[in-house]
């Protein structure tokens, strides 16, 4: 699973993407999440404020309850500031 | 149409290369973003935009196809520049072209509000206060909601 | 600023005037409006566009300075064509800049709502139904009506 | 007094401008409109339906009770289609 980084996110998480496996019992994005920040502290840092991260998959806006799959393209953000 | 790019653009080239011979156009609106020289009371030196590669262009496309859907229009156009900008210079450029003048106003609207929060840029200002990235607003997540049915 | 002329316009080189050096400007709105080929059903081959020199100047400039009262407006521009135009001709531009874009989108809507109902022009169609006399539009008062206090 | 017409109202009254002293009794531009209607053929075609008249005096909207001096600019024209 492709996992993408963007703005102080990426940051704080030191690379722009990361290639990881998805282990059994992660099913969703909050649990994608968890097991990030308990395996890197890099990871850590950039995800603990969960109300600032938005996540995209497969490149459309989701919730933390999004069921994922092995294939998707996953990336972690703070809100959008464009325009 | 919509394009994620680099380069700066022309208003009157676009307009008029979006709007061809249509002679059913009654009213063409328009909005440009551009950069400003301050920011919360810092002057501000430059600006660098990150934008996530595929998921912008499937954004934008959404929000446009989103906003024909709601207003009957003759032709949209949506152009979001990347990269380093410094004040003065232009950001973003959106043109919403219909036979009459309240549905080109609303579409514009929403194409603005929806773009300020759904579609993935990120701004970060170097000036006076160093290097940061800029905050959402509020009053742009507020702008957006009025246009949930 | 505001122009009541007969010659065409470019909205790129209008813009750049206006903004000129003001880095404060955070976005810009404009709305431009154009003869359509169509009229209730029947061709327009060409509009006549007459007015009342002298009051449309100070009419443009009374609303204008009404915007600039009510919205934090760092520039606002008005030209008005009159005379003779065809399909596809720009007939009225106003431009609106703001350090923010809901006050740019509000004053460029709230100019043309009053420009409709307000400033001394009268159209007059030439086409397949023969010449005659455009008729007012009951929207455009009650668009006029929504800015009231 | 000048007296501008416009539009249609022109067009009805067949010429542009017209120049009256104003006589007595004529107060107001409701009376005015009387006053004209009564002494001209054209004048009395052209502002006949009265909802469909507007009044400026010295370039500014007025109502039909507006008090008139004798040196006002006065115009008629139909309601503006400008824009």
């Amino acid at each position: 699973m492709n996992i993408l980084y963007f703005s102080w996110i990426r940051e704080k998480v030191g690379v722009p993407h990361q290639d990881v496996t998805l282990p059994d019992g992660v099913r969703t994005v909050g649990q994608l999440m968890t097991w990030l920040m308990e395996n890197d502290d890099h990871c850590a840092a950039a995800l603990a404020e969960q109300k600032a991260v938005r996540v995209a998959v497969n490149q459309e806006h989701v919730g933390f309850d999004h069921v994922l799959n092995d294939s998707d393209e996953v990336a972690f953000f703070p809100p959008v500031t464009g325009g | 149409m919509i394009r994620v790019q680099k380069e700066d653009f022309d208003i009157s080239s676009e307009i008029d290369a979006l709007v061809g011979e249509d002679r059913g156009i009654g009213g063409i609106c328009s909005f440009m973003g551009t950069v400003r020289d301050m920011a919360d009371g810092a002057s501000i030196d430059s600006m660098t935009l990150e934008h996530y590669t595929g998921m912008t262009e499937k954004a934008l496309s959404g929000i446009e196809e989103e906003a024909n859907n709601r207003w009957n229009l003759s032709a949209t156009l949506i152009i979001h520049r990347y990269g380093e900008l410094y004040p003065g210079d232009r950001i973003v450029l959106v043109v919403t072209a219909s036979p009459h003048r309240e549905e080109a106003f609303m579409a514009c609207q929403f194409l603005m509000d929806w773009l300020k929060t759904k579609a993935p840029f990120w701004k970060r200002e170097e000036g006076e206060a160093g290097s940061k990235w800029v905050d959402a607003r509020a009053a742009d997540d507020l702008a957006t909601d009025r246009w949930r049915q």
